[in-house]
Protein backbone atom coordinates (compact mmCIF):
# COMPACT_ATOMS: atom_id res chain seq x y z
CA UNK A 1 0.00 0.00 0.00
CA UNK A 2 1.12 3.32 -0.69
CA UNK A 3 -0.93 6.24 0.71
CA UNK A 4 -0.79 10.21 -0.03
CA UNK A 5 -3.31 11.28 2.43
CA UNK A 6 -4.93 14.65 3.70
CA UNK A 7 -6.79 12.33 6.57
CA UNK A 8 -4.69 11.39 9.87
CA UNK A 9 -2.47 8.51 9.49
CA UNK A 10 -4.02 5.31 10.93
CA UNK A 11 -0.69 3.58 12.62
CA UNK A 12 -2.84 0.29 12.71
CA UNK A 13 -3.87 0.29 9.46
CA UNK A 14 -0.62 0.63 8.01
CA UNK A 15 0.87 -1.65 10.01
CA UNK A 16 -1.73 -4.89 9.24
CA UNK A 17 -1.61 -3.80 5.22
CA UNK A 18 2.09 -4.56 6.00
CA UNK A 19 1.57 -7.83 7.84
CA UNK A 20 1.82 -11.49 6.80
CA UNK A 21 1.71 -14.42 8.23
CA UNK A 22 5.20 -15.70 7.02
CA UNK A 23 6.27 -12.70 8.28
CA UNK A 24 7.66 -12.93 11.77
CA UNK A 25 9.12 -9.58 12.15
CA UNK A 26 7.45 -6.34 11.58
CA UNK A 27 9.34 -2.76 11.85
CA UNK A 28 7.66 0.56 11.75
CA UNK A 29 8.68 3.72 11.96
CA UNK A 30 7.01 7.01 12.07
CA UNK A 31 7.79 10.85 11.78
CA UNK A 32 5.76 12.65 14.06
CA UNK A 33 5.71 16.86 13.90
CA UNK A 34 8.26 17.86 16.59
CA UNK A 35 7.09 21.02 18.77
CA UNK A 36 10.57 22.69 18.44
CA UNK A 37 13.21 22.89 15.44
CA UNK A 38 16.31 24.41 16.33
CA UNK A 39 14.84 26.04 19.72
CA UNK A 40 12.31 27.56 17.62
CA UNK A 41 8.65 26.74 18.62
CA UNK A 42 6.98 25.13 15.88
CA UNK A 43 3.19 26.63 15.12
CA UNK A 44 2.05 24.10 12.63
CA UNK A 45 3.75 22.25 9.45
CA UNK A 46 2.50 22.34 5.91
CA UNK A 47 2.80 19.16 3.36
CA UNK A 48 2.60 19.49 0.03
CA UNK A 49 3.25 16.32 -2.50
CA UNK A 50 3.82 16.19 -6.06
CA UNK A 51 1.29 13.38 -5.84
CA UNK A 52 1.84 11.03 -9.18
CA UNK A 53 5.73 11.69 -8.98
CA UNK A 54 5.58 10.73 -5.07
CA UNK A 55 3.52 7.80 -5.63
CA UNK A 56 6.41 5.98 -8.80
CA UNK A 57 9.47 7.34 -6.54
CA UNK A 58 7.90 5.76 -3.63
CA UNK A 59 7.47 2.71 -5.90
CA UNK A 60 10.95 2.37 -6.65
CA UNK A 61 12.02 2.37 -3.44
CA UNK A 62 10.36 -0.31 -2.20
CA UNK A 63 11.25 -2.30 -5.73
CA UNK A 64 15.04 -1.39 -4.52
CA UNK A 65 14.23 -2.78 -0.94
CA UNK A 66 12.75 -5.93 -2.26
CA UNK A 67 15.82 -6.54 -4.25
CA UNK A 68 17.97 -6.26 -1.05
CA UNK A 69 15.63 -7.79 1.56
CA UNK A 70 12.76 -10.62 1.93
CA UNK A 71 9.80 -8.19 2.16
CA UNK A 72 7.09 -9.85 3.02
CA UNK A 73 5.28 -6.72 3.25
CA UNK A 74 5.13 -3.25 3.33
CA UNK A 75 2.96 -0.25 3.62
CA UNK A 76 3.86 3.43 3.59
CA UNK A 77 1.58 6.24 4.20
CA UNK A 78 2.11 10.44 4.16
CA UNK A 79 -0.05 13.08 5.21
CA UNK A 80 -0.12 16.27 3.68
CA UNK A 81 -2.49 19.54 4.33
CA UNK A 82 -1.87 21.40 7.56
CA UNK A 83 -0.15 19.38 10.56
CA UNK A 84 -0.03 20.43 14.16
CA UNK A 85 3.32 19.24 16.55
CA UNK A 86 1.92 15.49 17.79
CA UNK A 87 1.09 14.83 14.50
CA UNK A 88 1.50 11.91 12.71
CA UNK A 89 3.13 12.90 9.08
CA UNK A 90 4.40 9.53 7.83
CA UNK A 91 4.61 6.21 8.39
CA UNK A 92 6.48 3.59 7.10
CA UNK A 93 5.71 -0.61 8.01
CA UNK A 94 8.19 -2.99 6.72
CA UNK A 95 7.52 -7.31 7.36
CA UNK A 96 9.96 -9.52 6.60
CA UNK A 97 10.75 -13.01 8.00
CA UNK A 98 13.59 -12.15 10.48
CA UNK A 99 14.63 -9.33 12.55
CA UNK A 100 17.32 -7.66 10.90
CA UNK A 101 16.00 -7.34 7.72
CA UNK A 102 12.65 -5.15 9.05
CA UNK A 103 14.53 -2.87 10.72
CA UNK A 104 17.13 -2.39 7.43
CA UNK A 105 14.60 -2.64 5.01
CA UNK A 106 12.61 0.71 7.17
CA UNK A 107 15.26 2.44 7.40
CA UNK A 108 16.67 2.46 3.77
CA UNK A 109 12.64 3.20 2.68
CA UNK A 110 12.13 6.34 5.05
CA UNK A 111 16.21 7.60 4.81
CA UNK A 112 15.35 7.39 0.58
CA UNK A 113 11.82 8.37 0.69
CA UNK A 114 13.24 11.71 2.77
CA UNK A 115 16.14 12.24 -0.12
CA UNK A 116 14.21 11.55 -3.25
CA UNK A 117 10.07 11.57 -3.03
CA UNK A 118 8.53 15.04 -4.21
CA UNK A 119 6.99 16.23 -1.13
CA UNK A 120 7.77 19.30 0.33
CA UNK A 121 6.76 20.69 4.15
CA UNK A 122 7.20 24.25 5.23
CA UNK A 123 7.69 24.60 8.85
CA UNK A 124 5.56 28.09 10.90
CA UNK A 125 7.17 29.28 13.71
CA UNK A 126 5.05 32.53 15.88
CA UNK A 127 7.55 34.80 13.75
CA UNK A 128 7.43 33.71 10.21
CA UNK A 129 8.09 30.12 8.11
CA UNK A 130 10.64 28.68 5.51
CA UNK A 131 10.35 26.04 2.86
CA UNK A 132 12.68 23.46 5.04
CA UNK A 133 15.86 22.42 3.28
CA UNK A 134 15.72 25.05 0.15
CA UNK A 135 18.29 26.85 1.31
CA UNK A 136 22.10 26.53 2.18
CA UNK B 1 8.85 26.21 -27.40
CA UNK B 2 5.51 27.05 -25.00
CA UNK B 3 5.49 25.08 -21.89
CA UNK B 4 3.61 24.93 -19.39
CA UNK B 5 5.06 24.21 -15.40
CA UNK B 6 4.21 22.72 -12.47
CA UNK B 7 5.84 24.37 -9.75
CA UNK B 8 6.09 22.96 -6.11
CA UNK B 9 7.41 24.19 -2.74
CA UNK B 10 9.51 27.06 -3.17
CA UNK B 11 9.33 27.10 -6.62
CA UNK B 12 5.76 27.94 -6.68
CA UNK B 13 6.50 31.05 -4.39
CA UNK B 14 9.21 32.40 -6.82
CA UNK B 15 7.40 31.38 -10.03
CA UNK B 16 4.47 32.58 -8.43
CA UNK B 17 1.68 30.11 -9.89
CA UNK B 18 0.96 26.46 -9.71
CA UNK B 19 1.44 26.13 -13.34
CA UNK B 20 3.62 28.72 -14.91
CA UNK B 21 3.60 29.14 -19.05
CA UNK B 22 7.04 30.13 -19.99
CA UNK B 23 7.83 30.53 -23.28
CA UNK B 24 11.58 28.83 -23.32
CA UNK B 25 14.62 28.98 -25.86
CA UNK B 26 15.80 25.49 -26.93
CA UNK B 27 14.51 21.86 -26.58
CA UNK B 28 16.43 20.13 -23.95
CA UNK B 29 16.21 20.03 -20.62
CA UNK B 30 19.46 21.74 -20.05
CA UNK B 31 17.73 24.42 -22.52
CA UNK B 32 15.18 24.94 -20.00
CA UNK B 33 16.98 25.47 -16.96
CA UNK B 34 18.67 28.39 -18.55
CA UNK B 35 15.94 30.20 -19.22
CA UNK B 36 14.44 29.58 -16.05
CA UNK B 37 17.96 31.13 -14.38
CA UNK B 38 17.68 33.96 -16.20
CA UNK B 39 14.01 34.77 -15.86
CA UNK B 40 13.86 33.80 -12.16
CA UNK B 41 17.80 34.11 -10.79
CA UNK B 42 16.12 33.46 -7.28
CA UNK B 43 15.98 29.93 -8.53
CA UNK B 44 19.76 29.52 -8.17
CA UNK B 45 20.07 30.19 -4.91
CA UNK B 46 18.37 26.93 -4.14
CA UNK B 47 20.11 23.86 -2.77
CA UNK B 48 18.89 22.13 -5.71
CA UNK B 49 16.58 22.31 -8.41
CA UNK B 50 15.49 18.83 -10.72
CA UNK B 51 13.15 18.56 -13.26
CA UNK B 52 10.75 16.40 -13.82
CA UNK B 53 9.25 15.15 -16.95
CA UNK B 54 6.15 12.91 -16.82
CA UNK B 55 7.12 12.44 -13.17
CA UNK B 56 10.38 11.48 -13.52
CA UNK B 57 13.65 12.85 -12.95
CA UNK B 58 15.14 14.17 -15.89
CA UNK B 59 18.55 14.58 -17.40
CA UNK B 60 19.75 17.70 -18.77
CA UNK B 61 19.79 16.05 -21.82
CA UNK B 62 16.24 15.15 -22.49
CA UNK B 63 14.06 16.80 -25.50
CA UNK B 64 11.24 17.82 -24.00
CA UNK B 65 7.44 17.89 -26.13
CA UNK B 66 4.49 20.38 -25.23
CA UNK B 67 2.90 17.15 -24.39
CA UNK B 68 4.79 16.39 -21.55
CA UNK B 69 3.86 17.15 -18.09
CA UNK B 70 6.62 19.38 -16.35
CA UNK B 71 7.84 20.09 -12.77
CA UNK B 72 10.05 21.62 -10.61
CA UNK B 73 11.38 19.86 -7.68
CA UNK B 74 12.93 21.92 -5.34
CA UNK B 75 14.82 20.50 -2.32
CA UNK B 76 12.35 17.79 -1.06
CA UNK B 77 11.57 17.71 2.82
CA UNK B 78 9.00 14.79 3.18
CA UNK B 79 8.72 12.73 6.16
CA UNK C 1 5.57 0.60 30.41
CA UNK C 2 7.06 -2.43 30.59
CA UNK C 3 4.83 -5.26 30.58
CA UNK C 4 4.63 -9.22 30.46
CA UNK C 5 0.81 -10.20 29.29
CA UNK C 6 -0.92 -13.39 28.35
CA UNK C 7 -3.60 -11.33 27.05
CA UNK C 8 -3.10 -10.42 23.08
CA UNK C 9 -1.03 -7.42 22.82
CA UNK C 10 -2.38 -4.06 21.21
CA UNK C 11 0.02 -2.41 19.28
CA UNK C 12 -1.55 1.12 19.15
CA UNK C 13 -1.51 1.18 22.78
CA UNK C 14 1.97 0.26 23.15
CA UNK C 15 2.95 2.53 20.53
CA UNK C 16 1.24 5.30 22.64
CA UNK C 17 2.88 4.51 25.75
CA UNK C 18 5.79 5.25 23.84
CA UNK C 19 5.74 8.76 22.08
CA UNK C 20 6.20 12.29 23.22
CA UNK C 21 5.20 15.42 21.47
CA UNK C 22 9.32 16.09 21.58
CA UNK C 23 9.87 13.31 19.88
CA UNK C 24 9.59 13.79 15.60
CA UNK C 25 10.64 9.74 15.14
CA UNK C 26 9.31 6.51 16.79
CA UNK C 27 10.30 3.07 15.98
CA UNK C 28 8.53 -0.10 16.72
CA UNK C 29 9.59 -3.35 16.20
CA UNK C 30 6.73 -6.59 16.25
CA UNK C 31 7.52 -9.96 16.41
CA UNK C 32 4.84 -12.49 15.47
CA UNK C 33 4.87 -15.86 15.68
CA UNK C 34 6.33 -17.59 12.36
CA UNK C 35 4.05 -20.47 10.45
CA UNK C 36 7.21 -21.74 9.27
CA UNK C 37 10.58 -22.99 11.46
CA UNK C 38 13.54 -24.44 9.40
CA UNK C 39 10.87 -25.60 6.62
CA UNK C 40 8.49 -27.53 9.56
CA UNK C 41 5.11 -26.42 10.41
CA UNK C 42 4.49 -24.22 13.34
CA UNK C 43 1.19 -25.22 15.06
CA UNK C 44 1.93 -22.82 18.19
CA UNK C 45 4.21 -21.43 20.71
CA UNK C 46 4.41 -21.54 24.22
CA UNK C 47 6.14 -18.54 25.99
CA UNK C 48 6.97 -18.11 29.82
CA UNK C 49 8.71 -15.97 31.64
CA UNK C 50 10.32 -15.78 35.15
CA UNK C 51 8.63 -12.41 35.48
CA UNK C 52 9.89 -10.50 38.38
CA UNK C 53 13.47 -10.83 36.55
CA UNK C 54 12.18 -10.64 33.31
CA UNK C 55 11.04 -6.65 34.04
CA UNK C 56 14.30 -6.22 35.91
CA UNK C 57 16.37 -7.71 33.11
CA UNK C 58 14.70 -5.47 30.61
CA UNK C 59 14.35 -2.21 32.77
CA UNK C 60 18.54 -2.60 33.00
CA UNK C 61 17.75 -2.87 29.05
CA UNK C 62 15.93 0.22 28.57
CA UNK C 63 18.73 2.05 31.07
CA UNK C 64 21.66 1.07 29.19
CA UNK C 65 19.66 2.34 25.93
CA UNK C 66 19.10 5.39 27.66
CA UNK C 67 22.97 6.25 28.54
CA UNK C 68 23.55 5.58 24.45
CA UNK C 69 20.52 7.47 22.82
CA UNK C 70 17.86 10.92 23.63
CA UNK C 71 15.44 8.40 24.41
CA UNK C 72 11.76 10.60 24.64
CA UNK C 73 9.76 7.54 25.85
CA UNK C 74 9.76 3.44 25.39
CA UNK C 75 7.53 0.45 26.16
CA UNK C 76 7.45 -2.91 25.83
CA UNK C 77 4.89 -5.85 26.09
CA UNK C 78 5.97 -9.33 25.70
CA UNK C 79 3.28 -12.28 25.78
CA UNK C 80 3.29 -15.39 27.48
CA UNK C 81 1.02 -18.49 27.10
CA UNK C 82 -0.09 -19.93 23.83
CA UNK C 83 0.68 -18.23 20.56
CA UNK C 84 -0.91 -19.51 17.22
CA UNK C 85 0.85 -18.72 13.92
CA UNK C 86 0.60 -14.70 13.09
CA UNK C 87 0.14 -13.50 16.29
CA UNK C 88 2.47 -10.81 17.94
CA UNK C 89 5.04 -12.42 20.76
CA UNK C 90 6.70 -9.08 21.53
CA UNK C 91 6.01 -5.19 20.65
CA UNK C 92 8.99 -2.94 21.41
CA UNK C 93 8.71 0.91 20.54
CA UNK C 94 11.22 3.92 21.02
CA UNK C 95 10.42 7.31 20.57
CA UNK C 96 13.38 9.75 19.79
CA UNK C 97 13.84 13.30 18.46
CA UNK C 98 15.55 12.17 15.73
CA UNK C 99 15.01 9.38 13.20
CA UNK C 100 18.76 7.20 13.51
CA UNK C 101 18.41 7.05 17.09
CA UNK C 102 14.94 5.09 17.24
CA UNK C 103 15.97 3.03 14.91
CA UNK C 104 19.35 2.11 16.11
CA UNK C 105 17.87 1.96 20.11
CA UNK C 106 14.88 -0.01 19.15
CA UNK C 107 16.77 -2.72 17.38
CA UNK C 108 19.33 -2.75 20.49
CA UNK C 109 16.65 -3.39 23.05
CA UNK C 110 14.94 -6.37 21.15
CA UNK C 111 18.51 -7.43 20.26
CA UNK C 112 19.68 -7.12 23.89
CA UNK C 113 15.77 -9.07 24.95
CA UNK C 114 16.81 -11.90 22.89
CA UNK C 115 20.13 -12.45 24.62
CA UNK C 116 19.01 -11.54 28.41
CA UNK C 117 16.00 -11.53 29.26
CA UNK C 118 14.43 -14.74 31.17
CA UNK C 119 11.37 -15.98 28.58
CA UNK C 120 11.25 -19.09 27.03
CA UNK C 121 9.48 -20.44 24.11
CA UNK C 122 8.72 -24.05 23.48
CA UNK C 123 7.77 -24.56 19.73
CA UNK C 124 5.29 -27.28 18.55
CA UNK C 125 5.23 -28.85 15.72
CA UNK C 126 2.60 -31.67 14.20
CA UNK C 127 5.31 -34.33 14.63
CA UNK C 128 6.81 -32.97 18.31
CA UNK C 129 7.93 -29.95 20.76
CA UNK C 130 11.44 -28.39 21.47
CA UNK C 131 12.78 -25.33 24.02
CA UNK C 132 14.26 -23.15 21.64
CA UNK C 133 17.86 -22.86 21.74
CA UNK C 134 18.30 -24.78 24.46
CA UNK C 135 20.73 -27.46 22.98
CA UNK C 136 23.14 -26.77 20.15
CA UNK D 1 22.46 -26.39 52.93
CA UNK D 2 18.77 -27.39 51.82
CA UNK D 3 17.60 -24.67 48.74
CA UNK D 4 14.70 -24.45 47.37
CA UNK D 5 15.23 -23.85 43.36
CA UNK D 6 12.72 -22.39 40.56
CA UNK D 7 13.17 -23.72 37.19
CA UNK D 8 12.21 -22.70 33.67
CA UNK D 9 11.95 -24.15 30.37
CA UNK D 10 13.90 -26.80 29.73
CA UNK D 11 15.24 -27.14 33.20
CA UNK D 12 11.60 -28.03 34.72
CA UNK D 13 11.71 -30.50 32.48
CA UNK D 14 14.86 -31.79 33.70
CA UNK D 15 14.29 -31.15 37.27
CA UNK D 16 10.75 -32.38 37.01
CA UNK D 17 8.57 -29.30 39.31
CA UNK D 18 8.29 -25.31 39.45
CA UNK D 19 10.52 -25.62 42.75
CA UNK D 20 12.63 -28.18 43.34
CA UNK D 21 13.99 -28.85 46.86
CA UNK D 22 17.70 -29.26 46.75
CA UNK D 23 20.34 -30.64 49.47
CA UNK D 24 24.01 -28.87 48.54
CA UNK D 25 27.71 -29.16 49.70
CA UNK D 26 29.28 -25.76 49.95
CA UNK D 27 27.59 -22.25 49.97
CA UNK D 28 28.39 -20.97 46.68
CA UNK D 29 26.71 -20.73 42.78
CA UNK D 30 29.62 -22.46 42.02
CA UNK D 31 28.99 -25.14 44.65
CA UNK D 32 25.13 -25.51 43.68
CA UNK D 33 26.24 -25.91 39.71
CA UNK D 34 28.40 -28.86 40.85
CA UNK D 35 25.59 -30.52 43.03
CA UNK D 36 23.32 -29.80 40.06
CA UNK D 37 25.45 -31.02 37.43
CA UNK D 38 25.65 -34.61 39.35
CA UNK D 39 22.48 -35.01 40.31
CA UNK D 40 21.01 -34.00 36.79
CA UNK D 41 23.70 -34.87 34.40
CA UNK D 42 20.81 -33.49 31.48
CA UNK D 43 22.01 -30.02 32.29
CA UNK D 44 25.35 -30.04 31.18
CA UNK D 45 23.93 -30.58 27.72
CA UNK D 46 22.19 -27.40 27.32
CA UNK D 47 23.70 -24.19 25.81
CA UNK D 48 23.91 -22.40 28.55
CA UNK D 49 22.87 -22.13 32.44
CA UNK D 50 22.86 -19.51 34.70
CA UNK D 51 22.06 -19.37 37.95
CA UNK D 52 19.50 -16.26 39.14
CA UNK D 53 19.70 -15.08 42.82
CA UNK D 54 17.08 -12.77 43.93
CA UNK D 55 16.40 -11.80 40.38
CA UNK D 56 19.84 -11.13 38.96
CA UNK D 57 22.19 -13.23 37.41
CA UNK D 58 24.99 -14.45 39.95
CA UNK D 59 28.52 -15.08 39.54
CA UNK D 60 29.95 -18.47 40.76
CA UNK D 61 31.37 -16.70 43.48
CA UNK D 62 28.17 -15.63 45.10
CA UNK D 63 27.78 -17.15 48.47
CA UNK D 64 23.87 -18.16 48.92
CA UNK D 65 21.92 -18.13 52.03
CA UNK D 66 18.41 -20.38 52.00
CA UNK D 67 16.20 -16.64 52.15
CA UNK D 68 17.11 -16.42 48.53
CA UNK D 69 15.13 -16.55 45.59
CA UNK D 70 17.08 -19.14 43.32
CA UNK D 71 16.15 -20.02 40.02
CA UNK D 72 17.94 -21.95 36.90
CA UNK D 73 18.47 -20.20 33.43
CA UNK D 74 18.52 -22.17 30.54
CA UNK D 75 19.06 -20.35 27.28
CA UNK D 76 16.46 -17.86 26.47
CA UNK D 77 14.67 -17.42 23.96
CA UNK D 78 11.91 -14.55 23.96
CA UNK D 79 11.07 -12.37 21.08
Amino acid sequence: MIEITEQPIEVQKVIEAASLKEAGAINTFIGTVRNQTSGKNVVKLEYEAYEPMAIAEIQKIIDRAAQQWSLTGWAISHRTGTLLPGEIAVVVAVSTPHRKESFAACQFIIDSLKQTVPIWKKEFFEDGDQWVSAHP
Amino acid sequence: MKLKIKTFGISRDILGGREVELDMNGTSVGDLRKTLSTRYPTLDKLNSLFIAVNHEYAPDEKVLSDKDEIALIPPVSGG
